[in-house]
Formats: C-alpha cells, structure tokens, sequence
C-alpha cells in the first residue's frame, strides 16, 4: 500500500543522524520533527532567522515576533540562536545544513526539480527553495509517485521551470525510495506491499531495478 | 552630540524626500518585522511609481498590500507574493511588475549593496529562469550565477529598540531582512518600539551600528500575526 | 542533546586531524583576539608546510609567529605583516610565501568562503599589485576587481563565551576576523574563556550560531598586549 | 613657513562638519581627533571593528580585547558599538564613513596613492588601506610636500606600486591645500608664510594656480 504521509515522514526520520542540523519544508516535511528517532536529537533550521525552532507556542507563548518561515508563529528550543536572512542563507547556501527535506512536482534521471512554479498558474514565488536546493549535499524531496490521474512525477526531463539543475539524489515518495545517479534513478526500497512493478510502471525516466528491492521497516 | 541623534519628530519628516518612481528597500519577512508605520505613511503621502524590493507584498490590508489599491507600486522585487488578492489581480493583468528572486539571493543583494560589492556568484538559480540573461560560470568544478547589488534611494527597517544615534536592536524572528535593508538605502529611515539613550545599548549587542541609520522614530505598532498557530498547554 | 555537545576534553583532540600541507584560516587582529592555545597546539604537534589565513602573523614569541622558527608555516594569506623579525628574514630569503590581501577583501573572502559564494567583486585594489591575474570589470561607470573566496580545512577561533551548542559570543574589539574564520573552516574549532549551559546566551545575542563550530575548549590565556597605550587617570 | 604635524592635524580639523563619521590613518591623522571645532562632534571609526573609539584608557581601564587599528589600547566613547570586521569594511567599502584621512608616499595628478610599499625595503602589507580608498568619496591625503631631499611627492605620476587608482581628491601637505581634479593639481590654498613660487617649485605634477592663492587661516 502507498505510503502515508505520516509514514514518508517517518521513512525520511530515519535517515536522520544524532546532532543534524535540519531545514524542513512546508508539508510533508515539516512532519519529520514529529518522528525523529528515539535517543537522537536534530536541530530544525528555519530559514527566515532561527537555529533551534521550538513546538507551536501555546496561547501565553504567542509572540508576533516569533515565525517560522511558514509564517506560523513558533518557539525556539533552549540553545536556540536567531539572525538576520544574510546569516541564515549563507549558513544554507555555504553547505552548513546536513540535511534538507522539501516537496516538489518533479524530479528527473539528472537530479534536477521542479517545485515552485505551474507557468499558466498564479506565481507566488520560490522563496528559500533555490537557495536550499542549491546550496545542501544532502537533500531529500518528498512527493506523491504520480499525480492524481496516474501520471509519473519521475520524469526523464523535468517539464516544469526548475528550482534546481543536478542537485537532487534521493527522492522519498508514497511508493518507493529512489537514489538517482548517473542519470538513471535507482530503486533502493519499495513500501510495504507495492510490487516493484508498479513503481516500473509510474516511473517515467529510467529506472534501474537491482534483483532485490528490499521492503521499508518502520 | 547633536550631529548624530538620528530622531525625527514625525512620520511626514521620516519619510520626507520620498519621490514618486523611486526604489524603496522595505524590510520584514511576512507580516513579522514590518515597518507598517512608514509604510503607512507611504500610503498617506500617495507616492506612486514605486519599485519595492521587500521579501513579500504583505496582505490585502496590511504591510505593503495597503500600497496596491492605488496603484502606488510600479515594480515588485520578492521571493515571495500571494496571500493578496488585489496583487494577484494586478499581477495577471500586467498592471505590476514582478521579479522573482530567490530569498538567499535577495538577502545578499541587499547586503551587497550596503557593502560596496557590485555582484557575486551564487549557485542558487543556475539552471533555472532565475538564470535567464545572466553571466554562468564554473568555479571549482560548479556552476554558478552572478547576481547584481540592491541599493535603494529609501530603505524602511523596524527595530525593536534604538539609542538616539541610531544603534538598533532586533528582537527575535523580526529581525529578517531588516539589517540588510538598513544597510542599502541612500536614506535609511528606521521605526523602532523603544528609543533609549546612548550607553544604554551594550556595544557588543548592537546588530546595527548608527552609521546606516539617518531618521529614527518611535512608534506603535498592530503587530499583526499572519498564521496563528497555537498548542494547548497541556502539550 | 549529545550530538550537538561540541566540548573536546583536551587541546590535542581539538586540532586531532590537522595533517601537513592543510590550510588554517585563523581569527584575531594583531594579538588581539587570537587563538593563542591553539596555535600553541599547533606548534606542539609540529605540523608543517600549512597555508595560514590571518589578518597578521603575531610577533616573534606569540600568536601565529611561534609556527615560524620551526617552518611550520609554508605560506601565509595576510593583510598586513611585520613585528616580527623571523618573519622578515624567512621571507626576504624567500623561505616562506606571502600574499598581501587587503584586511577588508580579506575578510570578505573569509566571509563569501562560509556563503556559498565562490567569488564577489570589489573595487579595493584595482589599479594595484592586488589586481594582477584577475578579473576586471566595469559596473555603474565604476571599475572592480573580482576576488575568489576562501576556505580551510581548519578554521581556529577565540570566542569569550560558549554554549555546549557551540553557540558564540566575542567580546569587544576582540571579535574582528573571528565570526568569518568561524564559517570557513571544514573544521572549525574555538578556544574560549568560559563554557555555559545552552538557554544562558540569549539568542539574539549570539554573534556565532553553533552550526558552524565543531569542537569547542575552554582554556587560559595570556591576552598579551601590543601596543599599550594608557592617558594618566586625571585626563 | 612649513606646517607642522599639529597645524597639518588643524587644518583637516576645518574640513569635519558635526556629524561626521570619520576613518583617521596613522601618524599625523590621528592628530585631527584633538582639533575637532567647539560644539561639533565626529565619531571615530576603526577598521578593526569600533564605532566611536574614545580616548586611550587609564591603567584602571586597560583591556586587552579593546584596541584601534594601529594595536593601541583604547577606549570605546558612549554610544560605540562594535563590530567584526566584514561589518566593519561594508562599512568603510559601502560609501558609510564620511571622511576618511590618511598620509601617503605620493599621490599624483590622476588621484593615485601610493602609501604602502617600497620595493626593495621591507614589505609590511596594505592592511586596511587599500579598502579605505576605494570605498571613501571622501578623502584627504596628509603628507610632507616634498621628500628631505627636496623631491617632490605631488607627481605627475606615481613611481611607486599603488595603494589606489584615481580616488585621491584632495591633498593637504605642510605647505598647501591642493585639489585634484581633470588630471592637474589646482592650489587652493597655502601655508602661512609659504609662497606660491615655493610650492610650485615642489610640485612636480602639473598644478593650476589661481590669481590670488589665500593663506591657510587656524
């Protein structure tokens, strides 16, 4: 069965490491901080100005000048630190980040993304995404396999204006956990109960299926 | 030391000189670290022709939103537009123009433009229609992008507290944008919740010094949130 | 939160992994707010042919002129160089290398190393021995040289206070390079006069987030002083 | 007759306006901190890192973490604030300081400087110099007119490696006041005492002299 969002975000949980600093993007995502494993601490980088981002506040907490960069009002966790957005992009874009967890409508077999804009559609803008995808080693997007009508959001070239050209590696979708590398994504875990056929069948850019597809654990 | 109190005695006086088809450098990040009273005052002069370069356009009615029902900005430089509705209407009908630039990219043009660095390379945007008419180049075995400088005629910045010469304090995530801006206009004009005199702000906590600030005014502020999210307490 | 405790337990595990040949951007202005126990360390480990990044290169028995009398040091990046007579008879026999960066390029490349930005341009040196073999370019009617960033495999720090966290405060004109050594070193370690708990700095206070630093000391230090210069009290 | 230190100090005194924030070089610079007008006041920038540097401190006040650009002990005045030194050349390089005065080797009549090497001597290094001249508008350069020797420094070009190209537009030497501009010196004014006669002879670069040539007045 397709993957939850809750158990993507649980998948993508456990490739977090005791001492990572983290940036989270809205959606799926943010979900992540709810699932980080036992005896493991991350720390959750927001990028409008905050190292350290705390639970919501509660009512006696609510402080106008404490946001998210999802616009939410937040807390900050003991040991936080908060700066100006010079300080919090160059932290993003000089690679400091181990690990940057974001959405998108497309991925293609040369690690490129699409995530911010359907041409035709209102624009809104990419706010941090370029610079995220742009400046981490280490980023995981996280999406629905297809669209609603079956159509592969792994595509062979992305058919969307990009967020980023050749930055992507590893994609966490409903269905499966994809490397891509050398110009073909690459198959390393199936969720429970989907066949590896139907992955092969709502992949549209290359994809290279080793003899054994393990299952997630959860 | 007269030469260097920077206060002002009113809104009209901070943002004198402000001409129509001028660059005004806002800070802020969504509705939080706003300078809602100068922009207010933008508003009330009726200044037209404007190009903002701030994060976001604010809500319908408030922040920078309150500057598009007549049509008093031209040019919008952001990374982030939508939660207003009058500026999706302009925006489709031609009536405003809008360059996108990514966040970080922003934040450095800014500050940039404050520190006498014409352009620098960044690998944000490379690839992208960010890149479109842009010098490429490889360093290191990367490509990159190279992004111009910010300079405004005005820039508009909220602080939280200042001393009379102008050193500024910014309280938590309201800080953002507005240390770059503060620092790229020709004239800086900063609004602040707190004016206290010289000394009472310790040297080693200033986040920006006087020198970048020309008018400094005390004022009160709605501080409206944009997304309330609250936990109960017993979480 | 164990993983984010950056506290090494000596001097020899804080520059563990330093090899021969590396390059060490160091933070300080003069002697002042210099690293001193950690190039002491450094001399200690006898590591040799290093590539030093520092504003200055100490004096004949302290700071980063210690490395000297063994040859540690192969070449040094510095703005300014001198006080310092080992230094002056290594490089007039051509024994050690020198490169003249001017102090505000200086710590802009330090600065741009840590952002992600391989090259910015700039206006200071053009026309000068600083601008041969680079690039010359013309923005706004104005001439600028274009300046490649910096990066170290170690970057070694003095701070004042520390959280755990590696969370940064400097104090006083002691701060200078410090913040951008900080952010350019694939390590980056820092010495301080005092460890507290994370939750005792505020965090809108802190000049260093503690992503940027990897191990954190508490140690002694000499804070010699260059040039002391005192007014009689009754001035 | 020739200027001294302290009358040199005067009369770049004359040229602050309250409000100022000024850069002083070593040497006779620092001398203008002691001649500011009655009821104006200037704040003191050091490229190290300090806005509003005050006076040197007593034995009670002496602190190690605090000093100026030339390695002095110093004082921070109230209202100072402190900074590192990115910040502090954004400062100098971003066109903020508004009057930046430091001494030179030669300058010549296309505002070059040379200020920091002699080739052949010992080599020290540039240190904020070359920052400080290209970010200023501002600039007054105070030197000797002439070398003991009697060579002159105000040079049709400059001999020595510069400090920098085209930005020096006023000079003041122990005997005049000079102006540069279109590629020639132009007199403005000279030392008491000191004849027009004098000071072309020592000038090597070609200098404009205008048909009454006013005494300097402290």
């Amino acid at each position: 069965m397709a993957l939850s969002r809750e158990q993507i975000a649980m998948r993508v949980a456990q490739e977090l490491q005791d001492g990572y600093y983290v940036n989270l993007g809205i959606g799926i995502p943010t979900l992540v901080a709810n699932y980080v494993p036992e005896g493991m601490e991350v720390m959750l980088q927001s990028e409008n100005g905050l190292l350290g981002m705390g639970q919501f506040p509660t009512e006696d907490e609510l402080d106008a000048d404490m946001i998210n960069a999802g616009k939410q009002t937040v807390t900050a966790i003991t040991g936080a630190s908060i700066f100006d957005s010079a300080e919090s992009f160059a932290m993003i874009r000089g690679g400091h980040v181990d690990l940057t967890v974001l959405g998108a409508f497309e991925v293609d077999v040369n690690g490129n993304i699409a995530s911010y804009m359907i041409p035709g559609k209102l624009i809104k803008g990419m706010g941090g995404a370029m610079d995220l995808v742009a400046g981490a080693d280490n980023i995981i997007v996280t999406m629905t396999h297809a669209s609603k009508h079956g159509d592969s959001k792994l595509l062979p070239a992305c058919t969307l204006p990009l967020t980023g050209k050749g930055c992507i590696k590893k994609v966490l979708t409903d269905l499966a956990f994809i490397e891509i590398k050398e110009g073909k994504f690459h198959l390393l875990e199936r969720a429970p109960g989907v066949s590896v056929e139907e992955i092969v069948k709502l992949t549209a850019g290359e994809l290279v299926v080793p003899e054994n597809v393990p299952e997630m654990s959860f | 030391m007269a030469g260097f109190d920077k206060v002002v005695a009113s809104y009209e006086e901070a943002m004198a000189g402000l001409e129509d088809n001028m660059t005004v450098i806002a800070g802020g990040f969504g509705l939080c670290g706003i300078p809602e009273n100068l922009i207010a005052e933008i508003k009330r002069k009726g200044t037209k022709g404007l190009t903002v370069v701030s994060n976001n356009c604010g809500v319908d009615d408030f922040g920078l939103g309150i500057l598009l029902p007549e049509r008093q900005i031209k040019k919008i430089v952001a990374s982030y537009v939508g939660e207003n509705a009058e500026f999706e209407r302009q925006m489709m009908a031609g009536e405003l123009e809008v360059e996108l630039t990514p966040q970080g990219t922003l934040a450095e043009k800014m500050r940039a433009g404050g520190a006498g660095i014409p352009a620098f390379f960044t690998a944000t945007g490379y690839g992208t229609p960010v890149a479109e008419g842009k010098e490429e180049r490889e360093f290191d075995g990367r490509m990159y992008i190279m992004e111009e400088s910010i300079k405004g005629d005005f820039a508009i910045v909220k602080a939280w507290k200042a001393d009379r010469y102008g050193n500024l304090v910014f309280r938590k995530t309201a800080r953002n944008f507005n240390p770059m801006a503060a620092t790229a206009g020709k004239v800086t004009v900063v609004e602040v919740e707190e004016i206290v005199e010289p000394g009472e702000l310790c040297p080693d906590e200033i986040h920006t010094p006087g020198i970048y600030v020309d008018r400094l005014i005390q004022g009160s502020f709605e501080k409206r949130i944009e997304q309330r999210t609250v936990r109960s307490s017993d979480q």
